[in-house]
C-alpha cells in the first residue's frame, strides 16, 4: 500500500478517537462540581445571585440536557469558535488564551527535547558499548533516577539552590516585570526578541528558560538513554553486525553505520511520544516555575470549572498526541526499508 | 493382562476394536486460499493460493511422503487435516466420516488424527513440565483426570520412544533437539491415533539423530499399524522411509507414485531436477546436475499454464504456458502432471 | 495377519512389557506417584543440576544496582509497615497538628528533619507517608494488571471485531493526556483515596492489555499453540495455561516499573493539590512546604526525596528483572 | 563465456593473477595452517570447551570442508580464524598462520585489514546476515572502501578527468553552436544533450564503489545487477541474498572464504545452484574455501578434503574420496551409515545408527570423547586423548582401535555402565 494511502486510513481511524475524547471530554466536565458561572456572579449574593446564575445559564445553555449542549458544542467547535472563558480569564475567547499560552509551551518542548535527544540518544549508545562496566553502571544509575525523580522536587531544588541561595537565576516566570512589553510576532519569546533585534529581552528569557528546560531534559534524557541503551544492545547482538566485523569495519563504523540505523526504531517512539506529552503541557513543571502555559492552563481551568477551556485544550493535546504517533509510524518507514505501507 | 489392569497402568485402553482395512484418510480436491488484506478499508485484495487442488488416500501400515519445496503447500495439507487451517474447498475424510470442519468439536477424531511438528523446539510449550505437555491429550481427549494414571500412561509412552522415566519432571529446553522431537512424538502418540502427520520432522535435527528418529518411527509403525503423511523437502529420507510419494509444486501435484516410480522411473521435469539436485554421498548415487533457473515463483500470482513452466528445462509444447497439464496415468499407481505426456 | 496376530502385536510389543515391568519394580514406582522421589534419582538429579545451574536466575540478579533497588525497597516496604514502631510521632501529631512544636523548625534533636506547617515532624510524616504511596500503588497495581491482562489476551487470541472494539477503546483512552484525566476524575468524585486507587487501576487496565496483547499476538503464532490445539485444549485452556504463562515475563517487569510510576505520579497529584488531605502523603508535604522552600528548605527536600528513593527502588529492581528474566540477554553468555 | 573474461581482467588490477598464483603453486606452503587450538567460553556454568585441540591445514586452490553436527564447534573454529570470539570467548592457546602471518598475534586494528581483505567470511542465515536498512549495493561497496581504497582513487581521477575533458568539450560545443548554420545546430544540440547526460555533477568515491559493485554483481550472474544494488535485503529471496553475501566475499578477491553453512537455509534446487556457483568461481578465481557443513552430501560434491568434527576435536581428516569410501573412525562410519543411501539395495536396510547424543561441553567425557556412544570403546579411551595418526591411506584418525599394540588391560572393551559412568 502507498503511503498516502496509508496515511489516509491512519487519518480515517482518528475520527473515532479524536470523537470519543471529545464525548468523554465533554461528559466529564459538565459532571464537575460546581459551576463556571458561580464566579462571575461575583458579589451578588441571595435571590440576585440565583436570578444571575441562571441567567447566565440561559445564556450559555447549561441548563439544556448534555447532549444537546454536545451537538452544539461540536458544531461551534468545527466552525472556528473555541468558546469563551468564564472564570479563568472572564471574557476573553478560548482561542485567545490558548494562542497565548501554547507557543510557550512549544518553546520549552523544543529547547529540552533538542537537548535530550543530543544527549540521551548519544550516552545511550556510550552506555551499550560499555555494557555492564563501571561506565555504564553510572550512566544507568543517573538514567533511572532521572526517570524517578518527581520533577517538581528538582525544580523546587533548583530554585533553592540557584535562585534563593546564589540568586544566579530568576525563580520563575518567562521574562522579569520590567520587559513584559514584547511585540508579538510568533509568539516565540526567544523568537521574537532575536527578530526585533532586542538582545536584553533574549537574554532575559533565556536565563529564565534554563532551570525548566534543564529539569525537562534531565527527565527525558534519562528515557531516551534508557530506550538507545537496550535497543542498541539488541542490535550489537544480531547477525549483520556480525557481518559488518568479517568484512572488516572499525568498531566505530560498526556502531554509527550498522548498529545505530536499526537500534534507532525504539528510540523514535520514545522521543515522539514524549515530544507529545510535552507540547500538551508539563504540568508540575509549568506549575513549579509559574510558567503560564498549556498544562498551568488547563489546571487552573479545571480549579476554575472553566467548561470551554477544558475541553479545547484537551482536544488539543489529544490531536498532538494522535498526529506523533502517525509521524512516528511514518517515521518507521524512512529509517526502516522493510515497514512498508 | 485384563482389561482393568491395563488402564491402572496406563496401558492402552483400545482393546475391542477391529483392525481397520479401508483407507483411513482421504483427501478430495483439496484446496487452501490465504486472503491477504490491504487498501483504506482494509478488505480482500488478493488470495494466496497455497494448496490449489490435491486428492490423496492413506491407508494403515503405509507412510506417504508429500516432497517439495518451501512455499509449496504442503505443511498447509497437514494443517487443513489438522483443522487447524480452514479449507477453501474439497473433503477430507476419516474413514467415512468427513472431518474437515468437524475436528474441532469431535474429540474422537483428534484421538485418530494427531501431528507432530516441523521444529521440535518451539512446538513444546517451554513453561511446561514433559509429564503435563505429554498428558494433555489424555486430559483433554481422553478425560483423564488421576495424576497418578496420567503418570504411568506418559511413562509408557516414554519408553516406547526411548526417553528415560527421571525426565518425567524436566522442562524441554533441558532436553537436546532429538529427544525433543521424541517427546512431541509420544505426544502424538497418547490417545492411539491411526493417521500422523508428520511435518519435516527431521529437518531441524542432525543426521545421526535423524537416524534415530527415522528408526524409530518406522519401529512406532510397524508396531501400532499406523500411517503416516510424511512431510519432507528430503528426498533421500523419504526413499528410506515412505511407501507412496507426491511431488508437489506450487500448491499442486506434478508426479505421485510408489518410491519405484518416483526415484527408478522419473517422468516429471521437476522431480527430475529435485533429484539430480539433492547432494550425493557415494559414486552410485551420483547423477548429472540439472540446475534450475530462478526461484520458486510467488504463490499469490502463479505463472498460468503449467506453473513450472517458467523454469522446466524440457518445456516443448505450446500449451505448457496455457493451460494447466491435465493427470496422465503412466500405471495404476504412478501419475504424472506434464503435457510432454498427453 | 490374522486378527489375532495383529492384537498381539499392537498390545504387547516385544519386550517392552519386560523393560516396563522391570522398571516399576525398581524405582519408578516411585516416579509415578506425584511428588514422590526416589534417592538414586536424586543423586542422578543432582549431577544433573550442576550443569543446568539452577542459580542462573538469582546470578543474573546478582547486580549492584538490581542488589541496591532490592535493599531500597524492602526499607521502604518496612517503613511502611512498621510505621506506627518507626516512626518517632503518633500519627495523630504529624497528621493533624503537633501543640508542642512549632511551624518549620529547623532540625534539631528533638526533630531530626525539622518540622513543617502545624508543627509537624518532617521524618514523622515522612515514614507514615510511606503507607500512602505503596498501599495505592500496590492495590492500583493489582486491579490493573489482573484485569489488564485478561483483557489483553482475550482481545488477541480472538481477534476480529471484538479485538477491534477492544483496541479502539484502549487508543481512546491512551490519546488523552494521562494527568488531566486524573485530575479532573479526582474533582468529579472528590479526592478520596480508595477512589484514587480505583482511578489509577482502572486507567491502568489499558497498559497492560495493550502490553499482554502485543506479547500474546506474537505467542499465539508458535507451535506449540497449534500443538495444544491439536491435543485438543480447548481456548480459554490455551489462553490461561499455554500462552499465558508465556507471556507473563514482561508484566512482572512492567509491575515493579509501575508502582514506581504510579507512586511518582500520585506525588504530582498531591502536589497540584489535587491529593486525599486526610492523608499523609510525600507530594502533599512537598506543596505545603513549596511556598516556604526559601526559608525552609527541609520540609520540602526530605519527602521528595524519600519519593525519589522509593521510585528509584522499585525502578532499579525492574531492571534487573528485565535484564534477569529476557530471554534475548539471556541465551548469549 | 563473456564473464570469464571480464572477470579476470577486472582481478588483474586487484593483484590475483593467474601468474601470481603460479609462484605461490611452486611454494609448497599451505595457505593457512591451524596447530592446536583451543577456544573455550568462560560462562557462568563454566568453562565450554568449544573447540578443543584442533589442527588442519588448507593448501593453496582446494575446498577444505568441515564437517560435524551441531554444537561440535565447526562455527567457533571459523570465527577463531578471523579473531571473531566475542567476549565471553577467547582463544586459549594454539596457532594459527595464514599465508605466513600469525593470526593469533595480531592485534584487533591489525585483523580489521584481513578480515573482508585476504580472508572473508559468509554466514548460514542470508536474512539476518544483511543488514536490513542498507541497500544491497551500499554493503557490497563498503568492503571496497574498506579494503580497495588505492583502487578506488584512481578509478575517481580517471571518472574525473573524463569528466572535465567532457565539460570541455560542451564548452567547445556551445561555442561552435553560437556560429554554426541552423542545419548544423540542430545536430550539434543532439550531441550537447547526450554530453549532458554523461556528464555527473559530482562524483564521489561513494559513486566509484557503488558502480564497481554493480559490476561485481554482474559477474557473478545476478540478472539486472544495476537495479538490484538500489533494492534493499528483504526484498530479494534467500538465493540472491545468499550470492550477495558471496559476492561481498569476493569484492577483495579473498584469498581464503571461509562459509559457514551457506546453503543450510536454502531449497535444494537453489542450494544447487549456490553450490554450483562457489565450485565455478573457485575454478576461476583459484582461491581457497574452508566450507563449513552438516550436510555430507555437500562435502561429497563440493570438498577436496574433509575434516571431521565430534565435540570440539577433529576425529578423520583426510581426502574426500578416501574418507567416503572407507571411513575408519567410529563417528565417521556411525554418521556414514545413519544416512539414508538412494539406491534399491539401500532401502530394506534399516540405517544404523550411533547411539546417545553430543555430549555437553562443559563437562565433556574423559579421554575420547566419544567413547561413551562408541561400540569399540576401551579402557584407554576414556583415559587418554587420541592423537591424529596417519593411516595407510593417506587419511589421518584420531582413534586408538588403530594403536599397534593392542594387548593388555588398557585396551579390555567396557561394559556399557562403564561407558555412561560420566555421562550425564
Amino acid at each position: 500500500m502507498s503511503l498516502l494511502k496509508y496515511t489516509i486510513r491512519r487519518f480515517l481511524a482518528l475520527i473515532p478517537i479524536l470523537f470519543g475524547v471529545l464525548l468523554i471530554t465533554f461528559v466529564m466536565t459538565r459532571a464537575l462540581p460546581g459551576s463556571p458561572v458561580l464566579s462571575a456572579a461575583g458579589e451578588l449574593r441571595g435571590e440576585s445571585q440565583a436570578q444571575y446564575i441562571a441567567k447566565l445559564e440561559e445564556r450559555y445553555g447549561f441548563n439544556q440536557p448534555v447532549l444537546v449542549q454536545f451537538v452544539k458544542y461540536l458544531r461551534n467547535l468545527f466552525s472556528g469558535d473555541w468558546g469563551e472563558s468564564l472564570s479563568v480569564h472572564r471574557g476573553a475567547t478560548v482561542a485567545y488564551l490558548i494562542g497565548k499560552a501554547f507557543p510557550r509551551t512549544f518553546e520549552i518542548t523544543i529547547l529540552s527535547m533538542t537537548l535530550a535527544t543530543v544527549v540521551g540518544v548519544n550516552v545511550g549508545i556510550i552506555s551499550a558499548v560499555n555494557r555492564n562496566k563501571l561506565k555504564d553502571t553510572v550512566i544507568r544509575f543517573i538514567a533511572l533516577s532521572g526517570v524517578a525523580i518527581p520533577i517538581f522536587w528538582l525544580g523546587l531544588l533548583l530554585q533553592y539552590i540557584f535562585a534563593f541561595n546564589f540568586g544566579w537565576l530568576p525563580a520563575g516566570r518567562y521574562f522579569s516585570a520590567s520587559l513584559e512589553d514584547l511585540e508579538i510576532i510568533t509568539g516565540l519569546r526567544l523568537l521574537d526578541s532575536l527578530l526585533l533585534g532586542k538582545l536584553d529581552y533574549f537574554w532575559d528569557t533565556i536565563l529564565h528558560l534554563i532551570m525548566p528546560v534543564f529539569c525537562l531534559a534531565f527527565v527525558f534524557i534519562a528515557g531516551i538513554t534508557r530506550q538507545t541503551r537496550s535497543s542498541m544492545l539488541e542490535v550489537l547482538e544480531l547477525d549483520y553486525v556480525r557481518t559488518a566485523r568479517a568484512k572488516g569495519c572499525k568498531e566505530r563504523d560498526v556502531i554509527r553505520k550498522h548498529a545505530f540505523r536499526n537500534a534507532l526504531i525504539p528510540t523514535i517512539t520514545v522521543v515522539g511520544l514524549s515530544f507529545a506529552g510535552l507540547l500538551g503541557g508539563a504540568v508540575l513543571t509549568e506549575t513549579t516555575f509559574t510558567l503560564h502555559g498549556m498544562g498551568w492552563l488547563v489546571v487552573a481551568a479545571i480549579n476554575g470549572v472553566d467548561y470551554d477551556i477544558i475541553n479545547a485544550s484537551v482536544f488539543i493535546m489529544t490531536i498532538i498526541f494522535v498526529t506523533a504517533n502517525l509521524v512516528i509510524d511514518l517515521m518507521y518507514g524512512i529509517v526502516d526499508p522493510r515497514i512498508r505501507y | 493382562m485384563s482389561h482393568s489392569q491395563a488402564v491402572e497402568n496406563g496401558e492402552d485402553i483400545r482393546l475391542e476394536e477391529e483392525a481397520y482395512e479401508g483407507a483411513l484418510l482421504t483427501v478430495n480436491h483439496l484446496a487452501v486460499d490465504y486472503p491477504i488484506y490491504g487498501g483504506i478499508f482494509m478488505r480482500r485484495i488478493a488470495t494466496v493460493q497455497a494448496v490449489r487442488d490435491i486428492s490423496f488416500k492413506v491407508f494403515p501400515n503405509e507412510t506417504l511422503g508429500i516432497v517439495g519445496e518451501s512455499g509449496c503447500g504442503k505443511t498447509t495439507i497437514a494443517k487443513t487435516i489438522l483443522n487447524l487451517v480452514e479449507s477453501s474447498k474439497g473433503e477430507i475424510y476419516y474413514k467415512d466420516v468427513r472431518i474437515d470442519n468437524l475436528l474441532k468439536k469431535n474429540k474422537y477424531v483428534r484421538q485418530k488424527v494427531q501431528m507432530v511438528f516441523q521444529d521440535p523446539d518451539a512446538s513444546l510449550n517451554p513453561r511446561k513440565k514433559i509429564v503435563d505437555i505429554i498428558g494433555e491429550p489424555l486430559r483433554n481427549l481422553r478425560g483423564m483426570r488421576d495424576n497418578t494414571l496420567i503418570r504411568r500412561r506418559v511413562l509408557n509412552l516414554m519408553l516406547q520412544v526411548s526417553l528415560k522415566a527421571e525426565h518425567l519432571d524436566r522442562f524441554p529446553h533441558e532436553f537436546s533437539g532429538g529427544q525433543k522431537q521424541r517427546i512431541v512424538i509420544a505426544r502424538a502418540l497418547a490417545c492411539d491415533p491411526d493417521v500422523i502427520c508428520l511435518d519435516e520432522p527431521t529437518s531441524a535435527l542432525d543426521v545421526s539423530v535423524q537416524a534415530q528418529i527415522l528408526n524409530l518411527l518406522q519401529d512406532l509403525q510397524r508396531k501400532f499399524h499406523l500411517a503416516f503423511i510424511f512431510i519432507t523437502h528430503d528426498l533421500s529420507v523419504i526413499h528410506h522411509i515412505g511407501h507412496r510419494i507426491g511431488v508437489m509444486y506450487l500448491g499442486l501435484f506434478v508426479e505421485t507414485g510408489t518410491i519405484d516410480d518416483i526415484f527408478y522411473n522419473t517422468q516429471h521435469p521437476y522431480t527430475r531436477a529435485l533429484l539430480s539436485a539433492r547432494p550425493a554421498v557415494s559414486e552410485a548415487e551420483k547423477q548429472k546436475k540439472i540446475i534450475l533457473e530462478g526461484e520458486i515463483p510467488s504463490p499469490s500470482n502463479p505463472p498460468t499454464g503449467c506453473s513450472f513452466h517458467p523454469r522446466c528445462q524440457e518445456k516443448m509444447l505450446p500449451e505448457c504456458n496455457k493451460e494447466s497439464p491435465h493427470e496422465i496415468i503412466i500405471s495404476e499407481t504412478h501419475h504424472v502432471w506434464c503435457w510432454k505426456y498427453n | 495377519m490374522s486378527k489375532i496376530e495383529i492384537k498381539q502385536k499392537y498390545y504387547r510389543p516385544e519386550g517392552f512389557e519386560n523393560q516396563f515391568n522391570e522398571i516399576l519394580t525398581t524405582y519408578n514406582k516411585f516416579l509415578v506417584v506425584p511428588g514422590k522421589k526416589d534417592e538414586e534419582l536424586e543423586k542422578r538429579d543432582f549431577l544433573y543440576n550442576r550443569l543446568k545451574s539452577k542459580r542462573k536466575f538469582y546470578t543474573k540478579l546478582n547486580n549492584p544496582l538490581t542488589k541496591v533497588g532490592i535493599v531500597v525497597v524492602l526499607l521502604v516496604a518496612t517503613w511502611a509497615f512498621f510505621a506506627p514502631w518507626l516512626s518517632p510521632y503518633a500519627f495523630r501529631l504529624v497528621a493533624v497538628k503537633d501543640p508542642n512544636s512549632a511551624d518549620y523548625l529547623p532540625p534539631s534533636a528533638l526533630h531530626l528533619f525539622g518540622t513543617t506547617k502545624f508543627g509537624r515532624d518532617v521524618l514523622g510524616r515522612l515514614v507514615w507517608g510511606a503507607r500512602a504511596s505503596l498501599s495505592i500503588g500496590l492495590v492500583a497495581i493489582v486491579i490493573s494488571s489482573v484485569f489488564g491482562v485478561i483483557v489483553g489476551i482475550i482481545s488477541a487470541y480472538y481477534g476480529g471485531i471484538l479485538d477491534s472494539i477492544i483496541m479502539r477503546l484502549v487508543d481512546i483512552i491512551m490519546a488523552f493526556p494521562g494527568l488531566v484525566m486524573i485530575i479532573i476524575i479526582v474533582s468529579i468524585y472528590g479526592s478520596n483515596m480508595s477512589y484514587i486507587m480505583l482511578i489509577y487501576g482502572i486507567l491502568g487496565i489499558v497498559g497492560y492489555a495493550r502490553l499482554i496483547r502485543g506479547t500474546a499476538l506474537q505467542e499465539k503464532s508458535r507451535t506449540y499453540v497449534e500443538a495444544a490445539k491439536v491435543s485438543g485444549s480447548r481456548d480459554w485452556r490455551i489462553m490461561f495455561t499455554h500462552i499465558l504463562p508465556n507471556c507473563i515475563t514482561p508484566v512482572i517487569v512492567a509491575v515493579t516499573f509501575d508502582i514506581g510510576g504510579i507512586i511518582l505520579s500520585l506525588a504530582g497529584l498531591s502536589f497540584l493539590g489535587f491529593g486525599d488531605p486526610r492523608l499523609v502523603e510525600w507530594g502533599t508535604d512537598i506543596n505545603i512546604a513549596q511556598r516556604q522552600i526559601e526559608y525552609a528548605p527541609w520540609a520540602a527536600f526530605w519527602p521528595g526525596f524519600a519519593i525519589l528513593l522509593a521510585v528509584l527502588g522499585f525502578m532499579l529492581l525492574g531492571d534487573g528483572l528485565r535484564d534477569a528474566l529476557d530471554p534475548r540477554l539471556q541465551e548469549k553468555n | 563465456m563473456k564473464n570469464v573474461k571480464d572477470m579476470s581482467k577486472t582481478f588483474n588490477n586487484l593483484d590475483i593473477s593467474g601468474a601470481s598464483q603460479k609462484m605461490t603453486k611452486n611454494d609448497v606452503k599451505p595457505l593457512l595452517i591451524v596447530k592446536d587450538l583451543h577456544t573455550y567460553f568462560f560462562t557462568q556454568e563454566g568453562i565450554v570447551k568449544a573447540v578443543d585441540g584442533v589442527s588442519f591445514t588448507i593448501n593453496h586452490d582446494e575446498i577444505l570442508g568441515l564437517v560435524g553436527e551441531t554444537g561440535c564447534g565447526k562455527s567457533v573454529t571459523a570465527l577463531s580464524l578471523l579473531k571473531l570470539i566475542r567476549s565471553p570467548g577467547e582463544i586459549v592457546s594454539g596457532e594459527i598462520f595464514f599465508d605466513g602471518i600469525d593470526i593469533v598475534e595480531k592485534t584487533n586494528e591489525e585483523m580489521l585489514k584481513l578480515r573482508g581483505n585476504i580472508m572473508t567470511m559468509m554466514f548460514q542465515d542470508p536474512m539476518n546476515s544483511l543488514n536490513p536498512v542498507l541497500k544491497v549495493g551500499d554493503q557490497v561497496s563498503e568492503v571496497y572502501l574498506l579494503h580497495q581504497m588505492e583502487f578506488l582513487k584512481d578509478e575517481l581521477q580517471k571518472a574525473k578527468e573524463k569528466n572535465s575533458k567532457l565539460k570541455e568539450n560542451l564548452k567547445r560545443m556551445k561555442k561552435e553552436l553560437k556560429t554554426c548554420s541552423p542545419e548544423g545546430a540542430e545536430t550539434l544540440k543532439n550531441q550537447i544533450n547526450a554530453i549532458k547526460q554523461q556528464i555527473k555533477f559530482r562524483i564521489t568515491i561513494n559513486d566509484i564503489a557503488r558502480r564497481e559493485a554493480a559490476a561485481l554483481l554482474d559477474r557473478i550472474g545476478l540478472p539486472n545487477a544495476e537495479t538490484i544494488v538500489n533494492r534493499y535485503p528483504h526484498e530479494l529471496s534467500g538465493g540472491m541474498r545468499q550470492r550477495i553475501m558471496i559476492s561481498m566475499g569476493l569484492a577483495c578477491n579473498a584469498k581464503l572464504l571461509i562459509c559457514d553453512e551457506p546453503t543450510t537455509a536454502l531449497d535444494v534446487t537453489i542450494q544447487a545452484q549456490i553450490l554450483d556457483m562457489i565450485r565455478e568461481l573457485k575454478r576461476k578465481l583459484k582461491n581457497s574455501v574452508l566450507f563449513i557443513t552438516h550436510s555430507l552430501g555437500v562435502i561429497y560434491e563440493l570438498c577436496d578434503r574433509v575434516a571431521v568434527m565430534y565435540s570440539g576435536n577433529i576425529v578423520e581428516y583426510g581426502t574426500v574420496q578416501n574418507i567416503f569410501k572407507n571411513p575408519q573412525h567410529p563417528y565417521t562410519q556411525g554418521l556414514m551409515t545413519s544416512i539414508p543411501r538412494v539406491t534399491r539395495e539401500s532401502r530394506a536396510q534399516e540405517l544404523t545408527i550411533i547411539p546417545g547424543m553430543v555430549p555437553n561441553l562443559i563437562f565433556p567425557p574423559s579421554g575420547c570423547r566419544f567413547h561413551p556412544r562408541c561400540d569399540h570403546a576401551m579402557v584407554i579411551c576414556k583415559k587418554i586423548r587420541p592423537e591424529l595418526h596417519e593411516m595407510p591411506n593417506k587419511v589421518q584418525v584420531a582413534c586408538h582401535l588403530f594403536n599397534k599394540d593392542k594387548s593388555g588391560e588398557e585396551y579390555r572393551k567396557l561394559t556399557e555402565e562403564e561407558k555412561q559412568e560420566d555421562v550425564l
